[in-house]
């Protein structure tokens, strides 16, 4: 027999279940489907950016500046002679990672504080609510430029910085979803029945929670990837040579001046996509859980 | 004389998911002028459909076929602007819950005066004399005052008066009441019954009463139609007590015989189980139950006041009360969900007066008493399986092998009565009585010492209602499992118990033997109890003055 | 059925105007208690960091012992951590946020002609982002499929544009190809600042004004589709009536709260934007200052923000307090 | 001084190449002068706002360029890049250690107040006192002291044999504050709030932090030759490319020094480009005592491979030259032609040669470790050089990262060993020399006890050489002595020259005037010149 600790051992909680929702999103609605192609293609792109890039990104050829769109860089090249293409597809590594790390660091923070705070109530969940209204006293950018102003630039700070920021919003929104299931009697069946309070949290509430905080997530992505790229436009994020899509815009930004406008664009209009797209999977996914649970 | 409503082979259909389901299939019935037709059926068999149709208040995309004619009119035929005459002059609904159906941000005399000046061209202050005289006529005490306040300052049965109040301000001709009282307590319920039909009467309105509850149709009503899946059934209604008469001994001190409603597992499992004391009759056994002094305050409202009783292994206590009393608060105190702000509560003995001490004691107080909820809706875990619910419990209480825990899963369906598939579904998919049989699976699993039912047959189709009771029975017979059950349904609290205490506002009123009290009740809350009850000859009245 | 739970029970005790009251003094104490912490982090987050002030302080050149220490002295570098805070502290109460420690000014000094500028561009911000998203967001909620679907794609898009890069085209379409609005600047005089803070303002605005949007539309569809709507319809109310009286002033409740929430957070949008487009407001200053290491402007301007977004949001919880009858409401 | 400058005045056809401006630049160290007056005059600060304008801490471009229209120094630095008299209108140098300032007579301050000795003497002895904190450490070092020698003259005592101090009088080193005013302002003189008070040409008027300084014509300005004929002249501090390229584009402001390379195509209709001399220079310094940048075969195949023509086209489209030795040539203000040649002896190549370079990397034994470069975040230009940089060393073999520091870092660069830990080169716009005096690159970097000589570069043969040359007031022997302790210096490898470029100045088409360049617009009233076209 599988020993106690075993057998309440976590599960992904509702991994299944949202990727099943996602899936039905996707089927039934083609603007969800367009997206979510996009995205992975991204990601895809992202993961394989050695495989699929022509050139090196941070390769400089200063003989060939500023060359309009060939078979051999199919989007030019920036002021450096770098090809936009590859600097794009690396640069989706560069932009993407630090919204995931804000959305894991937020998930992470959040959702414990959120959950922790709704079981156990009383003194706990007042202490961990004066902390989440301290936090929700820093607006995500500002926060993030504190951090930069006293850990330096570069990615890390400002990631954690907008994590941190994020976690309140994401915490409140857990904390009172998982107080109304909490009140709901299928929580209290399972105390009653002598679960355990890890597993119910784990195996009972959580699970119901976790298609808004799936949803509640994606659309931060969202956010964070607009907050991140502001933070590189303002010169406090990722450095160059980095291939950062923010940054690639504000490096690109002078350019324009002398009439070579294809490293802001494009760039930007990959982040304006990819933006979109997880804002619509995110909006969609919101609606989707509403429909899904039962009418009560 | 023709009919002042006729409907005429009325079909709705709605847009779904996948092409179009019709809600209304073939619904025929007409109303004459002045009089009062009661429409019955199960939940979900369109009767508010019909009404929203007769207002031509359907949701967006509907499909409507067939004839509805209001004075000879063809309502579907109206333009727009004798659509709003229509509504405005001739019919008003009383809608299902009032709660949701006033504007929670606007004050009462607003809502109350809104149609009068907006539809009638009515000036403001006219307007207000004439609501607050209605209001005075519905029953609502210091009506000038209501006028001011916001909806949510009012209890449930105000409001449905102010409801009503709303729909006779403009005068119509037909009035459409959808369960105008499901959300009121029996006894509130059969004021505002009293108060709606006299209304009624001294105005000779038509009346279209819609309601699940035979009794109280037939008692309003002249004539009663019985819908069924979006169809009217040309059937004669039955009367639910009839049922339960019929199907089941009306004591159950007598042990139900069959020895088919108490599963082999229970009687097997109870004697395996050696934390549980064994079920003998010998004399002098310690209560299962013991409450003495309970209080419980909410935020200066003082919902359980002094409440003491006992339970004596293989006993079953039931509690009545109108709603709000203090019924739902006692359970959820004695299975350790809320802890009391004073008083005490014993299971087999063990003082509950602190939160249990780690896994161990978790699972002894789970041992010694579970619990079945009155709301069915969210009574499963969302997500759960309903054998992986079952499965859950027996593998945290009894760590069987799969293939044993398999064998009870599938003992446990059988016995409420489930069907074997359910065990894969998820709580979405079973019907609200499916569900209540899932959560008492669930609780029956743990084979507690001590079960609390709130409501826990309210939901079920008298049927089933009667299957499950026989069931509780059996166990009870088999097991020696004591019961606290809760109900407003003195039907069934005749069937189940040997005693009742009666609940008003958090404190007992009466307590003794079910028999006496349902038939010779001492206190006059108790008698005023059982007169709101709806019964066959049951006619609704206002409380004494 | 389902339904046949204690809600509709018996009456509720009803709420005392004074209860209002009580909410509204202890969101305030909250909103105190709040600020004094935050004050602290910054304090300290800017306290703890690696880089000494004194760096920035000699623009690259040796300095002195002498010097060193009386530069020192006055920034009270010398003195232990706590007492650093609290003199802070107790100077902020007297309207003191210290000296800049590369002007060498007073941080207020410094800060005074800037706030302006950031205050105009932040009203005139939320002035677009309330207007114009309640407005798109009635508009998108009340229509039918097309009108519907169009404002939701565009709010969707404005929601995906990042401020910098609205700023790009603003600029380069409306101000320097079409001449309409001044490339540079913050202006002088009212009318003059508006003009010039015009598109800075909409890219302040945009993603934002896309949020409200989305927010009132949902808000609006919910009322449209609200059972006590449909209790107006019934009556013979036109629909007109129907969305003015009960559809909008319903919806408005959620709708003033994300308003509110969202304008608060425009303090931080003003860092990108004044950058973007060079204005000298405070929240360029910031993004400044941060490179130059000038803690004391960068803890004044920090505190500055913090404060106005508190203070907006505590604004926001009363006004939903005072706003809602209901009162229903537990954060 | 003596000697001719490098640069040619006739504004014919488009000049051939040169190793010392681009092809195709007319290089014009004024402009056709201003014929009408102006109202007003809008200015850019491309380097952002002043932090202080007290002398004592404007060591810096933006200071320097208000600071010399509104503060007289003794000296000033004319448009040919020459020492030209200030508020001293002759100086001699009777001993090796002395040099002797005649204070003009009849100079008042803005207030009315006439500008005494006691003012001279007061505003240089500033620099002395530690307290006061001053950016020029460096150069007070070497001071001994600043005294009154008759009614009208200023004695500066150098500690040795020493020409180039002298020079630095056209600095904030000999700018001149009244005395009574800057006591009464105690600390906050030089701030917004606290204001200035001197003699130069344009009076404060107003600084409103983060937005602008207003300065007005003074009307009884001294120089004749100098009177200001723009009443307003505001300085604004854009130093985002696009914006100030815009603002210039639109005409909203009228012109600045320092013009954004990628904005002057968008510039044409609006006004016109001059382009002037330079002492500005771009180097890759090596700032770490240890490690492989302090390893010579490793600088000398890094200074191979570097592609300093392409730089010089792409990053600064045409608009600079490869430097062949880190000295900026412009600075050849006096014996020209021999620093010239030994200039272009040096032998540095302008494009990459791979091969040798990978030969040179071998021979230090392919070293694996990585270096950094240290560049001021939001220098793009820096950030561009860098990243080319970048690349021709990993052609190499080389590990090159790029570290973009914020500002307040890299400034510390210079002084803090803790700064620099991690940081193996630094490259930027600030390792220009304030004056057109080959001599100041070995002050600065090339003496073994300079502040700025952080990769300890020590030759005791160039120290002593170093200070023969600067006791030596006769300018060809100076420029044989400087030249041996440059070759010196520069033989194994040490700062790698990367560009030099002339200084871009933009006046829009109402103004014309300004002399435009480098360290003249830090060092001469500038602005007096300006006026309407
Ligand atoms: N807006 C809607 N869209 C789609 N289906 C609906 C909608 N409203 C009701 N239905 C469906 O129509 C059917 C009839 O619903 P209706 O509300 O008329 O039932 P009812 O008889 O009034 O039940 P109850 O007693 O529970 O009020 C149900 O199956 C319900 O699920
Ligand atoms: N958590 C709570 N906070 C505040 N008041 C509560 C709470 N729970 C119950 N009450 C109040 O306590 C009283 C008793 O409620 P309870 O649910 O026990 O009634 P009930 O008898 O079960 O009614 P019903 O028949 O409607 O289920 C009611 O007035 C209710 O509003
Ligand atoms: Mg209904
Ligand atoms: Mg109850």
């Amino acid at each position: 027999m599988t020993p106690p600790q075993m057998r309440f051992a976590p599960r992904l909680p509702g991994a299944a279940a949202s990727s099943r929702a996602l899936l039905r999103v996707v089927r039934r609605d083609r603007l969800a489907a367009v997206c979510m192609t996009l995205l992975a293609l991204v990601v895809l792109v992202a993961v394989f950016a050695p495989l699929i890039a022509p050139h090196s990104p941070t390769e400089v050829n200063l003989s060939s500046a500023y060359l309009g769109p060939s078979l051999e860089h199919p989007l030019g090249t920036d002021a450096s002679g770098r090809d936009i293409l590859s600097r794009v597809i690396f640069g989706a590594r560069a932009s993407l990672l630090g919204p995931l790390g804000v959305i894991a660091l937020a998930l992470a923070l959040g959702v414990s504080i959120a959950l922790v705070a709704a079981w156990f109530g009383g003194w706990v969940d007042t202490g961990l609510s004066a902390v989440i209204d301290v936090l929700f006293a820093f607006p995500g950018l500002l926060l993030a430029i504190i951090a930069v102003a006293v850990f330096g630039v570069g990615l890390t700070a400002p990631m954690l910085a907008i994590g941190i920021a994020y976690t309140p919003i994401m915490a409140r929104i857990v904390r009172s979803s998982a107080l109304r299931e909490r009140a709901l009697p299928y929580i209290a069946a399972t105390t009653v029945l002598g679960l355990p309070a890890r597993r119910i949290l784990w195996r009972h509430l959580l699970p119901n929670v976790w298609p808004l905080i799936v949803a509640q997530s994606t659309v931060m992505f969202g956010y964070a990837t607009i907050d991140l790229a502001a933070i590189s436009f303002l010169g406090l994020g990722q450095q160059p040579p980095s291939s950062d899509w923010g940054l690639m815009v504000a490096e690109g930004r002078p350019a324009i001046l002398a009439g070579h406008s294809a490293e802001a664009l494009y760039p930007g209009i990959v982040l304006v996509l990819v933006v979109l797209c997880v804002m619509v999977l995110g909006r969609r996914l919101g609606d989707r859980d509403d429909r899904q649970l039962p009418r009560r | 004389m023709s009919a002042l409503l006729e409907l005429e082979h009325l079909r709705v259909t709605l847009p779904a998911e996948e092409g179009a389901t019709a809600v209304l299939r073939d619904v025929s019935l007409q109303v004459g002028a002045g009089e009062a037709v009661g429409l019955v059926g199960a939940s979900g068999s369109g009767k508010t459909m019909t009404a929203r149709a007769v207002v031509r208040l359907l949701p967006p995309g509907a499909q409507v076929g067939g004839s509805i004619r209001f004075a000879g009119r063809s309502v579907l035929d109206l333009d727009r602007e004798q659509l709003l005459r229509y509504r405005a002059d001739d019919v008003a609904m009383v809608f299902q819950d009032p709660r949701s159906h006033i504007n929670p941000v606007r004050r009462i005399g607003d809502f109350l005066t809104e149609a009068l000046v907006l539809t009638q061209g009515m000036r403001r202050t006219a307007a207000l004399a004439k609501v607050t005289r209605l209001l005075g006529e519905t029953g609502v005490e210091e009506p000038e005052r209501r006028l001011r306040q916001y909806p949510h300052e009012l209890s449930g049965g105000q409001l449905q008066r102010v409801m009503i109040a709303a729909a006779l301000a403009c005068e119509p001709r037909l009035l459409i009441a959808d369960e105008p009282t499901t959300a009121l307590d029996v006894t509130t319920q059969s004021e505002v019954m009293a108060m709606l039909d006299e209304v009624r009467h001294a105005r000779g309105l038509a009346l279209l009463f819609i309601t699940h509850d035979l009794d109280l149709a037939a008692a309003v009503c002249e004539r009663t139609v019985v819908m069924r899946a979006g169809a009217i059934v040309d059937e004669q209604p039955v009367a639910r007590a009839d049922l339960l008469q019929q199907t089941a001994p009306a004591s159950s001190t007598s042990a139900p015989a069959s020895s088919t409603s108490a599963p082999a597992f229970f009687t097997s499992a109870r004697a395996s189980s050696t934390s549980a004391p064994a079920c003998s009759t010998s004399a002098p056994e310690p209560a299962v139950l013991e409450v003495s002094g309970l209080c419980m305050v909410f935020a200066g409202l003082l919902a359980v006041d002094d409440v003491s009783f006992a339970v004596a292994p293989g006993a079953s206590l039931a509690i009545v009360g109108e709603s709000g009393s203090g019924k739902t608060t006692i359970a959820r105190m004695i299975v350790g969900l809320q802890a009391p702000s004073a008083g005490a509560i014993a299971v087999l003995g063990h003082l509950r007066s602190r939160p249990p001490r780690g896994a161990r004691e978790r699972r002894t107080r789970g041992r010694e008493a579970q619990i079945v909820f009155q709301d069915n809706y969210s009574s499963l875990d969302p997500r759960q399986r309903v054998g992986d619910a079952l499965g859950e419990a027996l593998d945290l209480h009894f760590r069987p092998t799969a293939e044993e825990r398999r064998r009870r899963v599938a003992e446990l369906l059988d016995s409420v009565g489930l069907k074997q598939e359910h065990a894969r579904a998820l709580p979405r998919a079973l019907s609200g009585g499916e569900r209540q049989r899932a959560a008492l699976a669930r609780a029956l699993a743990v084979q507690p010492r001590l079960l609390v039912l709130d409501e826990a047959v309210s939901s079920l189709d008298v049927a089933t209602q009667a299957q499950i009771l026989d069931l509780l029975a059996g166990i009870r017979v088999a097991t020696g499992t004591s019961y606290v059950f809760i109900s407003h349904d003195l039907a069934v609290v005749r069937r189940v118990s040997d005693e009742v205490i009666v609940l008003r506002r958090g404190r007992i009123v009466e307590r003794g033997a079910t028999q006496q009290i349902l038939t010779s009740p001492a206190d006059p809350y108790t008698r005023l109890l059982l007169d709101s009850v709806p019964r066959p000859g049951w006619k609704p009245r206002r409380r004494a003055q | 059925m389902g339904r046949a739970s204690g809600e509709g029970g018996g009456a509720r005790p009803t709420p005392l105007r004074s209860g209002v009251w009580a909410g509204v003094l202890r969101r305030l104490l909250r909103t105190l208690a709040t600020l004094l912490v935050s004050s602290f982090l910054i304090f300290a987050a800017l306290y703890l960091s690696p880089g000494s002030p004194l760096g920035f302080l000699t623009h690259g050149h040796s300095l002195s012992p002498e010097a060193v220490h009386s530069i020192e002295a006055q920034y009270h570098l010398n003195k232990p951590f706590f007492e650093r805070y609290w003199l802070w502290l107790t100077g902020l109460l007297q309207g003191d946020l210290g000296r800049s420690t590369i002007t060498r000014e007073p941080v207020t000094t410094l800060l005074s002609p800037r706030i302006g500028v950031t205050f105009t561009l932040v009203a005139m911000g939320a002035f677009l982002i309330v207007v114009g998203g309640i407005l798109l967001g009635v508009l998108a909620g009340v229509s039918g499929r097309r009108i519907d679907a169009g404002v939701l794609a565009a709010v969707t898009v404005g929601m995906a544009i990042p401020s910098f890069v609205t700023a790009t085209i603003l600029i380069n379409y409306l101000a320097l190809k079409l001449g309409w609005f001044p490339v540079y600047g913050a202006g002088s005089g009212f009318a003059d600042r508006l003009w010039h803070l015009t598109l800075p303002a909409i890219s302040l605005a945009l993603g934002l004004i896309a949020y409200v949007a989305l927010i009132t539309r949902a808000a609006v569809r919910v009322e449209m589709g609200s059972e006590h709507s449909d209790t107006a319809r019934g009556r013979g109310l036109r629909e007109r009536l129907v969305i003015r009286r009960h559809v909008v002033r319903n919806a408005l409740i959620p709708v003033v709260t994300v308003s509110g929430i969202t304008v608060a957070s425009l303090v931080a949008g003003v860092a990108v934007v004044e950058t973007a487009y060079e204005l000298p407001g405070i929240g360029a200053y910031l993004v400044q200052s941060v490179t130059n290491n000038d803690f004391p402007v960068v803890q004044g301007i920090c505190l500055i923000l913090v404060v106005v977004y508190v203070v907006v949001n505590a604004v926001v919880d009363v006004l939903y307090l005072l706003l809602d009858p209901r009162l229903r409401r537990s954060r | 001084g003596g000697g001719s400058s490098s640069t040619s005045t006739s504004s014919s056809s488009s000049p051939a190449a040169s190793p010392f401006h681009p092809a195709g630049v007319n290089v014009t160290p004024t402009t056709p002068p201003a014929s009408s007056t102006v109202a007003q005059v809008v200015w850019d600060e491309p380097y952002g706002e002043p932090a202080s304008l007290d002398p004592l801490k404007s060591y810096a471009l933006p200071e320097n360029t208000v600071l010399s229209n509104a503060c007289d120094a003794l000296l000033r630095t004319g448009p040919d890049l020459k020492l030209q008299p200030g508020l001293a209108s002759s100086w001699t140098h009777p001993t090796p250690t002395t040099w002797v300032f005649k204070i003009r007579p009849g100079v008042r301050f803005w207030d009315g107040h006439p500008l005494t000795v006691g003012d001279v003497l007061y505003s240089l002895n500033r620099h002395l006192n530690p307290k006061l904190g001053t950016f020029y450490t460096a150069w007070v070092a070497d001071i001994k002291s600043i005294a009154q020698s008759g009614p009208s003259e200023v004695t500066l005592t150098t500690k040795v044999p020493d020409v180039i101090v002298a020079q630095m009088m056209a600095s904030g080193l000999g700018t001149v504050i009244e005395k009574a005013y800057a006591e009464a302002k105690g600390a906050a003189y030089g701030t917004a709030s606290g204001g200035i008070m001197c003699s130069g040409p344009f009076q404060f008027k107003s600084w409103q932090t983060g937005s602008q300084i207003t300065l007005t014509r003074n009307p009884g300005y001294w120089d004749p030759s100098l009177q200001p004929k723009v009443q307003t002249l505001i300085f604004k501090f854009i130093t985002d490319a696009t914006t100030l390229t815009n603002a210039l584009a639109a005409g909203a402001i009228d012109g600045t020094y320092e013009v954004p390379i990628q904005g002057i195509a968008r510039l044409g209709g609006a006004g016109k480009m001059y382009y002037g001399l330079s002492t500005n220079q771009g180097i890759l310094q090596p700032i770490q005592k240890t490690g492989l940048s302090a390893n010579a075969k490793v600088r000398e195949a890094l200074s191979m491979v570097i592609d300093r023509t392409g730089i010089a086209h792409t990053v600064f489209q045409g608009l600079a030259v490869p430097e062949l030795a880190a000295v900026p040539p412009d600075s050849f203000s006096y014996a020209t032609q021999r620093y010239q040649q030994w200039y272009l002896g040096v032998g540095t190549p302008t494009t990459p040669n791979v091969a040798a370079a990978r030969k040179l990397v071998e021979e230090a034994g392919n070293p694996k470790s990585a270096m950094t470069i240290g560049i001021q975040q939001g220098d793009s230009q820096s950030a561009a050089v860098a990243t080319a940089i970048q690349s021709a060393a990993k052609s190499i073999g080389l590990n090159m990262q790029v570290k973009a520091l914020p500002t307040a870092q890299y400034v510390e660069l210079i002084f803090s060993e803790k700064a620099r830990a991690g940081i193996d080169w630094t490259t930027g716009n600030n390792n220009y020399i304030d004056q057109a005096e080959p001599l100041q690159v070995l002050y600065y970097w090339g003496r073994s006890n300079s502040p700025y000589n952080l990769d300890g570069f020590a030759e005791k043969e160039v120290d002593s050489l170093f200070a023969q040359a600067r006791a030596q007031a006769e300018p060809e022997q100076r420029a044989a002595l400087a030249v041996r302790a440059l070759q010196l210096w520069v033989k194994p490898v040490n700062n790698i020259p990367l560009y030099i470029y002339p200084e871009r100045l933009f006046m829009n088409k109402r103004i014309t005037g300004a002399p435009s360049s480098f360290s003249t617009f830090l060092y001469y009233p500038w602005a007096a010149e300006l006026g309407g076209t």
